[in-house]
């Protein structure tokens, strides 16, 4: 069906704040009397507190104020497991845990305060790696984990956090079955999410006695929810003030530093900002989990996989705190099953506590880990069956009727079409341009998200349409797609289409930004409510003898009965149909032969979606998704000498720079089957997990070298060329 | 980090081992150390001046002998010292052992040392060559004093 | 140890008293409320704290307010001229180039910079001036097209 | 950072006077793209900054019988665009062009980055290279030393307290020469170098024989180096891989690299032989090329 503003390649016009400098996020807000909040950090991995002396820093003229953890009660936090304090107490578990917090009008007076702070340690034993944390008499991070909110029942060992099981079929009999099985093992690294802002937090407490909460948080009903545990006050004490996120891939869903800026408000009577300096982001952020993953998997004669089984460890540092799924665990880890139908198949993931930094979500969590391990590892039995890549692939794609790793069967699969025309559109069967130069393919899928949005739509006397909403604006262009979602369907321009951004004291919930989910739930609240928008402005219409396109008359005529034409609507998807969405990548690198330097000479990414809504926001997602995964594949490291990172700013740890991007082909199947507003699907998680095995795979393919530790780094590549050729 | 460096110095073990097991002696050998005094018959507090790369610390703390074994030639000592200004500090476990060596005695240093806060920012490969530096100029030292009969 | 400076911003002259050791970033956020320059890695590499210095980008981050005394300096409040955006803030929005946007400010005084420097780039000469412009959100594609766009847009 | 004093005279005696006066505590500052960033780690803690920014003279390119003298002040993007070194010495402008971004060259001077002493960075390396010398002023009046021997330690100089890198000088190339910069950056194209190498080769009259070249590598252990075994090596040769591979092992004998996130020590060695193998070609296509000009 055609549309009228659906489909239309609409530039960003919900950012001209963002251009002109006007935008203002949470560590611009600036409200009279504010201070600052800075924080001490553990130097230590694991050590008891021995004595903690702060006098010489309350001394220190301009300090308002000095907390430690017994001026603090005793409170645990987390998103879903609670087992992390808002002061180290008596005991430190990572180094960058925060030991103690200071007040001061100026920033650098209550950075300078924080190095007078005397704290006497008792090194503890500690645990960095992960395979050793769960080996029998490993020190023990947390004592009695169990004991804690949220912590999932089983525990083969103390310092796991949680464990993540997927089961179809007979794993065991199916090996039975198998002619021939393979294992390997791979290795990911610590990576940070790379977003440019920093956690900052503004907090007061207004004349009414609310505390008033500005964040850069993607779920700000869940932070009202998780600051009321924490602060232990009533959720009408509370509101969060949405601000712009400056940039969220997936890390800005927790309390991070706001409730000690409530605990500096208390003492102080005065307004507190916290911002995290980036270094601290890099000791202390909530980055992706590091992995090891081992993959077995069982084919028969034909090629067909027949059985697999896959445990993944995941580092998850020193606390559970950060990790929001009820799982306490990365979803990612079903992706062991890959895009393929794997009859007997058993996934165990394991989160666990060492003294490092604790780990958090990132986007698409788990699945660049697993997807990496995955592609690669069907790569090598392709390898060992003499099968090329891509046909090995195609005997055991899923299917229409086939079912996920977590059960859920699936409708309008079209794994295959993506693969083919990923195939087609890279040249992947033409010859080589040339030695050295190789090519490789990897697949995923991924879900579309769920959740429950509210959405207010007001017609204004002038005709202009007002959507309210309080979902806050991370970047992806949402703010625009419902802009359009409800120009559509009332048959007005997008630029008449107004978003008055509400906050937590206006509706009663809303599960927020993240996990693929906001065109899904806010474009169809935001699709009901202008479609019982459209109902009712008909029907005024009807009344007054107008035509129903005479919006500002019939608001006006309502106005004149005291009547604002304004209707809500609640959507909550709990569940959606059984589709999902395909990608099939295609990397073309160069291997330098002398330095082992890897060049992706060309990238093709290859989408199944629904409807797309707003084609330059859409590019946008695939294109951003797939920059953060060539830095995952090739240069993103944080790198840790015995748990201290050794990497504290954005010259050690590199991102990807507008010089290191490849030639992009986009090739994008549309296919209007998505439980979205018009049929949309989602797009933000479906670029960046299959790049960094696409790129292994292509330097397999280009001299022979298999890495299996991400980054894919020259040295790496260089000393595998070495040992596989003997040289000296 | 652990590390082992060796070195010779040009005297005998007796003398040698006499003189390593005074701190204060052994101390205005460490270049950069100052103020040594005695807490205790076992611990000693003072202030060791080091340059890292561009930071000048100035490292205040504490060096206490924990084990002293003549007949296997073998001492153990810990170190403890923090800089304020610059936030941070160094922990440090260090096993002396003497052995007979070409031309004097084999004095082997085994490491443990963990650099703490700001100064660990420059990677252990620094740390380590700096460590390096020191021992070379600390055996000199030594060498020269143990000559002029200290 | 506080001193007075006095700054041209954006064609006002401004008087402000500081400490030696404020960042002219911080100077311009918190001193003089321009709150559009930011501050990311803090270490001079993102470019979110870009801002021109005698029509020079700067790292405001890493650049003592006290060593800007007596000269103009031109933060992103400044591009656009009253009621109309700058070529460059036009084009970033058509075309994409930005998502967050916390990158953006320093985006688009390093492109009005390179326009004015050399109105019609080739590829490579934006890819070389806007090395240091980290951008997380958009993997730079639809930032080089917005500039190409502006380019065109002021040649027209 | 902490609070700090800030003088910002304007003549250069009075900026030596006041760092005179306060000894270890002042610092001296131009465009401060190192110093304020470690200051804000607070690695770097001065009670004084003595700026040299309002000091007039020191901002100059000129030529100097037959040399380049490049003031203290200059910007690194002022070397790179400046006519005069393209025209005289093009593989300082290039070695400069690949300091970090356009922005931080609009910032950092060429006396900084010496004082900074970082063994990382770029222009040093082609400095050494091209045996260029650097003046420094001091209370007790002024000297000139070699670049290559103006570096000490990691982040150290031969600079004693109260002295001030005033001017580098750089002698031109002589004729039927090249010379070449090679950075690798493995990583990202806004990384330091993981290996970095300049090269000098001076042509026999034949055009073809190496009666000179000097080579000097960065980012290869606590100072940047000169190779002059390597050197050694090549004064009469003609060019050919065996030469290039005897040059290299010998450069690989002369480094003693950090492991840091930019590469272990083993890696950086061997990609050293690599670097000077590339740099040591194109300097020596550019002589040639520069011979047959002269011919």
């Amino acid at each position: 069906m055609a549309h009228r503003i659906i489909g239309k390649p609409i530039g960003r016009v919900d950012g001209i704040e963002k251009v002109s400098g006007a935008a203002c996020y949470s560590g611009d807000v600036s409200v009279p009397g504010l201070i600052w909040g800075k924080a001490l950090r553990s130097p230590l991995p694991h050590a008891r507190i021995a004595r903690i002396d702060v006098t010489r820093a309350r001394a220190l003229p301009g300090v308002l104020a000095v907390l430690t953890a017994k001026d603090l009660p005793r409170i645990l936090v987390g998103r879903r497991m609670f087992d992390m304090p808002l002061l180290a107490r008596d005991r430190v578990r990572f180094i960058g845990e925060k030991v103690a917090v200071v007040a001061a009008a100026d920033p650098d007076v209550a950075e300078e305060a924080t190095t007078l702070i005397d704290v006497e340690y008792e090194d503890l034993p500690a645990v960095i790696d992960p395979e050793a944390a769960i080996a029998a008499g490993s020190p023990v991070v947390h004592d009695n984990p169990g004991a804690y909110d949220g912590a999932p029942a089983e525990r083969p060992h103390p310092n796991v956090q949680s464990v993540l099981r997927f089961k179809l079929g007979d794993v065991e009999a199916g090996f039975r079955e198998a002619a021939r099985t393979f294992e390997h093992t791979f290795r990911t690294q610590l990576a940070h999410q790379g977003y440019l802002e920093p956690h900052a937090g503004v907090v007061t407490i207004d004349e009414d006695g609310r505390v008033q909460v500005w964040a850069s948080n993607k779920m700000p009903f869940r932070l009202k929810e998780l600051l009321s545990h924490a602060l232990q006050l009533p959720q009408e004490k509370i509101r969060v003030n949405l601000t712009p996120i400056g940039g969220d891939f997936g890390g800005k869903g927790s309390l991070m530093d706001l409730p000690l800026a409530y605990h500096l408000v208390r003492v102080t009577g005065r307004p507190v900002k916290m911002v995290m300096r980036y270094a601290e982001e890099l000791m202390a952020g909530n980055p992706r989990h590091p992995s090891v993953i081992t993959l077995r998997t069982g084919v028969s004669r034909d090629g067909t996989i027949v059985a697999r089984s896959v445990r993944a460890l995941f580092n998850s540092g020193a606390y559970a705190a950060f990790k929001p799924a009820p799982s306490v665990s990365l979803g990612g880890a079903s992706m062991g099953a890959g895009v393929y139908r794997i009859p007997n198949l058993l996934i165990e993931a394991f989160c666990v506590y060492t003294n490092n930094i604790p780990c958090g979500h990132a986007r698409s969590p788990g699945e660049p880990q697993m997807v990496f391990a995955e592609e690669s590892h069907m790569d090598m039995i392709a390898g060992e069956l003499s099968l090329d890549p891509a046909e090995f692939r195609r005997r055991n794609l899923l299917r229409d009727g086939d079912h996920l790793a977590n059960g859920h069967h699936l409708e309008h699969v079209r794994a295959s079409d993506t693969l083919e025309a990923a195939l087609k559109a890279s040249d992947y069967s033409q010859p080589k341009p040339g030695p050295w130069i190789g090519r490789g393919m990897a697949m995923t899928h991924r879900h579309i998200g769920v959740g429950f949005t509210n959405a207010v739509v007001r017609l204004e006397t002038d005709g202009r349409v007002t959507l309210r909403i309080a979902l806050p604006d991370t970047g992806t262009g949402a703010h625009l797609v419902l802009r359009q979602v409800v120009a559509e369907v009332l048959g007005v321009a997008v630029d008449d289409v107004a978003i008055d951004l509400a906050t937590t004291d206006d509706f009663a919930t809303d599960s927020g930004v993240g996990g693929s989910r906001v065109t899904h739930t806010g474009g169809r609240a935001a699709y009901h409510a202008a479609e019982k928008l459209k109902a009712q402005i008909q029907a005024e219409a009807a009344k007054l003898g107008v035509p129903a396109e005479a919006l500002a008359e019939i608001a006006r005529a309502a106005a004149r009965e005291g009547r604002t034409l304004e209707v809500s609507h609640f959507y909550d998807a709990k569940a959606h149909g059984a589709v999902t969405s395909f990608t099939a990548q295609v990397a073309e690198v160069a291997v330098d032969p002398q330095t082992g330097q890897v060049t992706v000479r060309r990238f093709t990414t290859t989408h199944d979606v629904g409807t797309v809504i707003n084609p330059i926001g859409h590019q946008g997602q695939i294109e951003g998704g797939l920059i953060q995964g060539l830095g995952f594949a090739l240069m993103e490291e944080i790198k840790t000498e015995e748990g201290r990172i050794s990497t504290l700013s954005l010259g050690d740890v590199k991102l990807p720079t507008i010089q290191d991007i490849p030639p992009l082909t986009t090739v994008i199947l549309e296919d209007p089957v998505g439980p979205g507003p018009f049929n949309a699907k989602a797009i933000g998680e479906g670029s960046i997990s299959a790049v960094a095995p696409a790129i292994a795979n292509a330097v397999a393919d280009a001299c022979g070298a298999r890495i299996r530790d991400l980054p894919i780094s020259a040295e790496k590549v260089y000393f595998a060329l070495k040992q596989k050729e003997g040289r000296r | 980090m652990t590390f082992t460096q060796e070195r010779v110095i040009p005297v005998e073990r007796e003398r040698l081992w006499d003189f390593l097991m005074e701190v204060p002696k052994v101390a205005s050998c460490v270049p950069g150390v100052e103020a040594v005094e005695a807490v205790d018959e076992s611990a000693y507090r003072g202030s060791l001046r080091v340059q890292v790369g561009p930071i000048r610390l100035s490292l205040q703390g504490t060096v206490a002998v924990e084990e002293q074994d003549r007949a296997s030639w073998r001492a153990r000592m810990r170190a403890e010292a923090n800089d304020r200004r610059v936030g941070g500090g160094i922990r440090a476990r260090m096993s002396l052992t003497l052995a007979p060596g070409e031309g004097g005695t084999r004095l082997r240093v085994e490491t443990d040392l963990a650099v703490l806060g700001r100064i660990g920012e420059f990677g252990q490969a620094v740390i380590k060559k700096k460590a390096d530096a020191l021992l070379e100029e600390f055996a000199h030292n030594l060498g020269s004093k143990l000559h002029q009969g200290g | 140890m506080n001193c007075k400076i006095r700054l041209t911003v954006n064609g006002t002259a401004r008087a402000v008293e500081i400490p030696t050791y404020r960042t002219l970033l911080d100077c311009l956020r918190y001193d003089l409320g321009l709150t559009g320059s930011k501050e990311g890695c803090g270490v001079g590499v993102c470019g979110a704290c870009t801002v021109l210095l005698d029509g020079k980008m700067i790292s405001s981050c890493i650049a003592l307010a006290v060593s800007a005394n007596g000269h103009e300096v031109t933060t992103v409040e400044g591009l656009a001229g009253d009621e109309r955006l700058h070529p460059v803030q036009q084009a970033f929005i058509d075309a994409g180039g930005f998502q967050c946007g916390i990158c953006t400010p320093g985006q688009v005084v390093s492109a009005k910079a390179l326009l004015d420097a050399i109105p019609n780039p080739t590829d490579a000469e934006i890819r070389e001036w806007m090395l240091g412009n980290l951008c997380r959100c958009t993997g730079y594609y639809k930032i080089i097209e917005s500039i190409r766009a502006a380019a065109e847009r002021s040649r027209a | 950072m902490n609070a700090f004093e800030y003088a910002a005279p304007r003549t250069l005696d009075e900026a030596l006077a006041v760092l005179r006066e306060h000894g270890d505590e002042a610092r001296v500052i131009a465009g401060g793209t190192a110093l304020v960033t470690m200051m804000r780690q607070r690695l770097l803690n001065p009670g004084h900054l003595v700026s040299l920014r309002e000091i007039s003279g020191l901002d100059r390119i000129d030529a100097a019988n037959g040399d380049l003298r490049i003031g203290a002040l200059v910007t690194h993007r002022n070397v790179e665009t400046s006519p005069l070194v393209q025209e005289w010495i093009p593989v300082l402008a290039e070695t400069f062009r690949r300091v970090a971004s356009v922005r931080v060259r609009h910032m950092a001077t060429v006396g900084g980055a010496l004082a900074h002493a970082d063994p990382n960075q770029d222009p040093p390396v082609t400095l050494i290279a091209l045996g260029a010398c650097v003046e420094i002023r001091g209370a007790g009046g002024g000297r000139a030393l070699p670049v290559a021997e103006f570096f000490r330690d990691y982040y150290e100089s031969a600079l004693q307290p109260g002295e001030v890198v005033t001017s580098v000088v750089v002698p031109r190339l002589p004729a039927a020469s090249g010379a070449a910069y090679v950075k690798f950056l493995p990583r990202t194209a806004d990384d330091y170098a993981t290996v970095a190498v300049a090269a000098t080769v001076s042509l026999e009259p034949d055009g073809e024989r190496c009666r000179s070249a000097r080579i000097a590598l960065g980012s290869v252990g606590v100072t940047p180096i000169r190779a002059r075994a390597a050197e050694r090596l090549l004064a009469g040769q003609l060019f050919g891989a065996e030469l290039l591979r005897a040059a290299g092992e010998a450069v690989e004998a002369a480094v003693d690299p950090l492991s840091d996130h930019r590469g272990s020590a083993a890696y950086k060695r061997e990609m050293a032989a690599v670097m000077v193998g590339r740099a040591l070609t194109q300097a020596w296509d550019a002589a040639r090329v520069s011979a047959r000009g002269t011919r």
